[in-house]
């Protein structure tokens, strides 16, 4: 028996958002008028509890058997109302949404006519295709229980400790010797003055020391293939030429290696040795023999390391180690890096003048472990600076660099104004600032404090550009809105606050996983304000820096909230697959085979049937694209959800004018 | 009568990419004309050459077809696959004495609501200048679609 | 004092220079920080856009200040929302030259040879050496200078879109 | 290779050092320079006074040697940003370009964006060719201590394409070193000569030029050297000046233009290059500088 069609049509005003713009009560009027439609009704907020009860009760009541909603994007709310549905004892994908919000009022608000009419149009194809919808089942697969956590900054290590502690499995993979990423070389933390590797190491240690933490340093990620609740990740451990279960962290290779090298973690200000500790307080404390610069990988001479380790832990036949592990989640947290201000902002003479250092470096020259031992020494003479401008908004907020706010520039200028006059009580400071955004908890007591201080002074406008006159002294003119001057100003060094951008290796990661980003790099969040840990690709989330630029607190707050995400998946141990899988009707198919080498899945295999072959969909596998089914020469293969027969009448009603 | 005249657009749009940047100008309350009409897709690659000539034989005035920018389909290859049955469709398109302008291809991210406002303001006005399609009316399209020549097949 | 009084000069300036946004302004101080002509005059390029911003253009084009820009482009160079207050001078001049503020004398003769000449000198200099001796183009050999071939016609086109003899 | 020579105003009204030289060292190098016909102002000075003659009066040119064949060599930093602006905006702009065509349809002319466009510092430095330059050179100048000064229509607005650029070396000290001349980084290499002020102050001018000259000065260079007519009116024309309204009596430097170092170098005679019109003191150098 031939099931009648009763399809109900609920219009949402979504409060004014929608009704201020289309009139609501037209496109009832409209949607009633067209056929199977049994019900047509608005409601002021459809997807509240009274808006949902309503469709509920009318399936019950009067048997609709097709629901269209027309309301925000089905982004928004299509699993909203797909549960209403199901709630009600009908079949969730015998739905289709109208997007007369973000696709209608919004865009159209100056034309609240030609919105009612498209409104009109929207609803009406809506109904066209709903009209021919089928119902669709999912099916559930066990997930990995196992989760990865790619970035072992002070966001991956949250991230990683959480999961772990919630009982998990986690592994925290790291590119560099060590964990601890940027806030590892911090000198201080605003606005309380922790010291930062002292707030940060016991989380080091206790990540590495954790029964349920996997730690992969000096690796890479090379390649993740599958998807939610089965990945499998290909990951490179890079050699440390030293055993590291025989090496007990005792450092004598370090001491008694004789070559050194510019320092990458006090960002060239000082050196390192050949064979290194990234910093005294590296996790794991296992030193590193940096290849490239080894003589005895030159030279085949040398061997200092390797004589002198009494725990004969030097290794110079270690090779790179590709390891394969699966997992159910992922959660990038690869940080940030520096805006290159020395070749994309030579105006600011960063890189040619040698006390012109950039916010980090500062804290590489305040700290005890850095190359100065914490004497804030200006790097051209290795003398005390006694009067020092800071430079806030280096390339950010700027349309021709980065154009959004660094979110931590301003509040560490000040910091870093702190350092200064409380090393040399002498000095002064001079805060060149655009508009002072101190908004965390705390940030703006400390500002007060530091703006009190007779020796910083505040300066309201940004240099131009700085300039080094023939003996090396700097200086440059600087407007002061607040005095309503032109000043000249002579600092012996200047502190460049910097703009952030993603750190580069997330570049390769986002493409390798088909993770959306922003136009500045940046990992999209699914939702700016609902779903921030989430991704446009289920089951990888994102904690700190990655998304945007934070501090350090929003960075802990965010990995917690993506460790969350990761564990609800995790403890779900299932997921489901989606509904709108290719689907092929084999007495159409001819077995041409077209369509097998267009599914990126590998979801569509040729299997014998009556002498020949025919196609055949892997549901578990499909991802639900639709490519074979275009591809498809006789109509076999189709796209649940997305037939033809159901798209053709929606395309028809919306390419004709009424 | 060109001065009145209205273009019907259909777009269509991949759920991942342009779709969701097409909510993101609304969410941001950017401004286009209320000529196009949106079919959504989970992948530009499940669209038909077909599709696109039910649209025109339905009344369709221009036809804009959006996708993931290169390289980032959520499906991997989606997105080249639209672009080969695009300029293959293209085309045919001229051979029909349909303008070729009439359909246009555009990758839109999830983040460039702008960049569809202005595709969207653009499109727009050059189906205006065109005028209405030459199709509406023709009765000797029908055949041309059932005769599935529109390289439906092409990979 | 009434703020947005003038949009309409606003308006004006966006007709001259096109893309540029002076609405976009945040008063970084970035273009007057680096000015040549703010370290030697009153010359502020952040107070003029966004005066031209509030409608209060008026203020500067009386003032005269307009014209004090060196003409360095620094500031279009390195504005960090690509507001280039150099253009938007530039449209503020245009703007005072139409609504017949005067321009400094010397650009009203420059101005006024391009109608006679097609060239903002009328003539070549003769030029007295340090050794005082006296050159010009006919003693140092060099040919005669050129002028639009059809002066007449030159002049219609270019009053065509509105360049007025200044008085 | 042949091009019209395209002089603008200051040089060829009184910058008459800049044309002699230019209209001496190019044939050497080549390129043979013709007059053009019929020409007029590149309305960069009238900016500020009609800003479509600054578009209109560039394309005009650009037509007129698209007419004729060739492409442009433009000695004047102004003119050169006219010219190249223009080209910008006729390129990004339809209906500017559909505009000035109809405008330049009077006069039998068309504006397409055929004709190119060079500075003597493009010509010289990337047609012409560092090496070719130091070959063509009869002998080297002696490594005295040279400032370039570009000049900020040279360098700027760097979103249209200047021949010079900010970060790196300058094609000009490039230039210069060929000739055996040493160069050095000074601070204000890439700030303004003040000439645009004129109008509105002689005295405000006249400061900002005495700026420059001040840091040539405590830079210790031996001379200055650029291709800008306008710059070299200022540094060279106004030290006498500078001295007075600053009231420093050091602001004096010798200061040239490279294409009279290089005609040096290449063995015309000093007059021939305009060496007897310069305004600052260049006696002293100019003998070191002789064979």
């Amino acid at each position: 028996m031939v099931e009648e069609l009763k399809v109900g049509v609920y219009v949402c005003h979504c409060g004014v958002n929608i009704a201020s713009v289309v009139n609501v009560k037209a496109v009832i009027e409209y949607a009633s008028t067209l056929s199977n439609v049994e019900v047509a009704k608005d409601y002021p907020f459809m997807c509240s509890d009274p808006g949902q009860n309503m469709i509920i009760e009318d399936i019950k009541a009067k048997g609709l058997n097709r629901i269209v909603v027309a309301s925000c994007s089905p982004r928004m709310h299509e699993p909203t109302f797909r549960r209403a549905l199901e709630r009600a004892g009908l079949n969730p994908y015998l739905l289709e949404m109208a997007n007369i919000r973000e696709h209608c009022s919004w865009v159209h608000e100056k034309q609240p006519q030609e919105a009612t009419e498209k409104a009109k149009d929207l609803v009406a194809a809506a109904v066209a295709k709903v009209r021919m919808m089928k119902p669709l089942e999912t099916v559930k697969m066990p997930a990995v229980k196992r989760a990865l956590v790619i970035g072992g900054g002070v966001a991956g290590i949250r991230a990683a400790l959480d999961i772990a502690n919630s009982g998990f499995e986690v592994y925290l993979v790291e590119k560099k010797p060590s964990i601890g990423g940027n806030m590892a070389r911090l000198d201080k933390t605003f606005p309380t003055l922790d010291c930062s590797q002292c707030i940060l190491t016991p989380m080091m240690v206790e990540a590495a020391q954790h029964p349920n933490i996997k730690l992969l340093t000096y690796s890479e990620v090379q390649s993740i293939d599958g998807s939610v609740g089965n990945f499998t990740v290909k990951i490179l451990k890079k050699p440390r030429y030293v055993n590291e279960a025989l090496c007990t962290g005792c450092g004598i290779c370090e001491q008694k290696c004789p070559y050194t090298v510019p320092s990458e973690f006090n960002l060239g200000l000082g050196k390192r040795k050949v064979i290194y500790f990234e910093f005294p307080q590296a996790v794991p404390l296992k030193p590193v023999l940096d290849r490239d610069n080894c003589v005895y990988f030159k030279k085949g001479t040398c061997r200092a390391c390797e004589k002198f380790c009494p725990a004969k832990a030097i290794d110079y036949t270690q090779k790179p180690q590709e390891i394969t592990i699966d997992v159910g989640a992922i959660i990038l947290a690869t940080g940030y890096g520096l805006y290159d201000v020395k070749t994309k902002m030579p105006e600011y003479r960063y890189g040619p003048s040698k006390n012109v250092v950039t916010g980090l470096e500062l804290e590489r020259l305040t700290s005890a472990t850095g190359p100065t031992k914490g004497a804030i020494l200006r790097p051209s003479d290795k003398k005390e600076p006694k009067n020092v401008t800071i430079v806030l908004c280096v390339g950010s907020r700027d349309e021709k660099h980065l154009d959004y706010c660094c979110r931590f520039g301003c509040v560490a200028g000040i910091k870093h104004a702190y350092y200064i006059i409380s090393h040399i009580p002498d000095a002064k400071v001079t805060i060149c600032y655009t508009d002072i955004r101190a908004f965390g908890k705390g940030y703006e007591d400390f500002y007060a404090r530091i703006r009190s201080s007779d020796n910083v002074q505040f300066i309201r406008g940004r240099p131009m550009e700085i300039l080094e006159d023939s003996n090396g002294s700097l200086y440059f003119d600087v407007f002061d809105q607040n005095t309503n001057r032109l000043m000249r100003l002579t600092p012996d060094l200047v502190v460049l606050e910097t703009g952030v951008v993603p750190d580069p290796s997330f570049e390769q990661i986002a493409t390798v996983l088909k993770c959306s980003r922003g136009p500045d790099g940046f990992a999209l969040e699914l939702h700016p304000k609902l779903r921030p840990t989430e991704t446009s690709v289920d089951g990888v989330f994102i904690a700190g820096v990655v998304q945007g630029p934070k501090d350090i607190p929003d960075t802990v707050a965010q990995a917690g909230a993506a460790a969350a995400s990761a564990i609800a998946l995790l403890a779900r141990g299932e997921v489901e697959s989606v509904a709108n899988v290719a689907s092929v009707n084999q007495d159409l198919c001819s077995g041409c085979g077209v369509c097998e080498p267009v599914c990126p899945f590998t979801a569509i295999v040729l299997e014998a049937r009556n002498g020949g072959r025919v196609a055949k969909v892997e549901a578990t596998k499909c991802k639900g694209c639709g490519a074979c089914a275009a591809a498809c020469p006789s109509g076999a293969m189709t796209q649940l959800g997305f037939e033809g027969k159901q798209l053709i009448p929606q395309i028809e009603v919306l390419a004709r004018a009424r | 009568m060109a001065s009145n005249f209205e273009p019907r657009i259909v777009v269509f749009a991949c759920n991942w990419c342009s779709y969701a940047g097409m909510d993101l100008a609304g969410t941001s309350r950017m401004l286009y004309p209320a000529n196009l009409r949106v079919v959504r897709l989970m992948c530009s690659g499940r669209l038909e050459p077909e599709h696109i000539l039910y649209a025109f034989k339905a009344g369709a005035d221009g036809v804009l077809v959006t996708g993931c920018h290169p390289g980032d389909c959520h499906y991997i290859s989606g997105n080249y696959k639209t672009r080969k049955r695009i300029r293959l469709l293209e085309q045919l398109l001229a051979q029909f004495g349909l303008e070729k302008e009439r359909l246009r291809l555009e990758w839109i991210s999830a983040s460039e609501g702008e960049i569809f406002t202005r595709v969207a303001k653009e499109f727009t006005e050059k189906i205006r200048a065109l005028g209405p399609s030459s199709l509406k009316q023709e009765k000797m399209f029908a055949p041309l679609i059932s005769a599935r020549a529109a390289g439906g097949g092409g990979d | 004092m009434q703020a947005y009084a003038q949009t309409d000069i606003l308006d004006e300036v966006r007709r001259v220079i096109g893309d540029q946004r002076p609405e976009a302004c945040y008063q970084c101080m970035k273009c007057t920080s680096g000015c040549p002509a703010a370290k030697v005059s009153e010359y502020r390029p952040h107070l003029m856009v966004i005066l031209t911003k509030a409608g209060l253009a008026e203020e500067v084009i009386q003032s005269g200040i307009i014209w004090a820009c060196s003409m360095c482009l620094k500031c279009k160079e390195y504005c960090p929302q690509d507001v280039a207050p150099f253009d938007v001078v530039i449209a503020l001049k245009n703007v005072a030259i139409s609504r017949g503020y005067k321009p400094p004398e010397m650009l009203v003769g420059m101005a006024n040879n391009v109608l006679d000449y097609g060239y903002i000198m009328d003539k070549p200099m003769t030029i007295t050496t340090t050794e005082f001796e006296e050159v010009s183009r006919e003693t140092l050999g060099l040919p005669k200078l050129v002028h639009p071939k059809n002066m007449e016609k030159f002049k219609k086109l270019v009053s065509s879109f509105g360049y007025r003899r200044l008085t | 290779m042949k091009m019209y020579l395209y002089l603008g105003c200051a040089t060829p009204t009184k910058q008459y050092g800049y044309e002699l030289s230019t209209r001496a060292v190019f044939p050497r190098l080549g390129i043979e320079l013709v007059d053009m016909p019929d020409s007029n102002c590149c309305g960069t000075p009238l900016m500020g006074v009609n800003r479509f003659y600054n578009v209109y009066a560039p394309a005009r040119l650009m037509a007129i040697a698209e007419a004729g064949g060739l492409d442009l060599l433009v000695p004047c930093n102004g003119c050169h940003l006219a010219l190249s602006e223009a080209s910008f905006l006729l390129r990004e702009r339809r209906h500017l370009f559909e505009q000035v065509n109809a405008l330049l349809k009077e006069e039998g002319l068309k504006y397409t964006g055929r004709a190119k466009i060079y500075h003597p510092v493009e010509a010289l430095h990337d047609l012409a060719g560092v090496e070719k330059i130091a070959e063509s050179v009869t002998y080297k100048l002696p490594p005295l201590k040279f400032a370039c000064h570009p000049g900020c229509h040279l360098v700027r607005p760097s979103n249209i394409g200047r021949p010079e650029r900010r970060d790196g070396k300058l094609k000009l000290e490039a230039l210069a070193e060929a000739i055996g001349l040493q160069t050095r980084d000074h601070p204000e290499k890439y700030e303004c000569c003040g000439a645009a002020m004129l109008p509105y102050s002689t005295d405000a001018a006249i400061k900002v030029v005495g700026m420059r000259l001040k840091r040539f000065v405590e830079g210790g260079f031996d001379g200055v050297t650029t291709l800008c007519p306008y710059c070299f009116d200022m540094i060279d024309g106004k030290q006498d000046v500078a001295k007075t309204i600053t009231g420093d009596r050091s602001l004096s430097i010798p200061t040239f233009y490279y294409t009279q170092l290089l005609g040096l170098a290449m063995g015309i005679g000093e007059r021939e290059l305009g060496l007897n019109l310069s305004m600052s003191p260049i006696g002293s150098v100019l003998e070191k500088l002789r064979r």
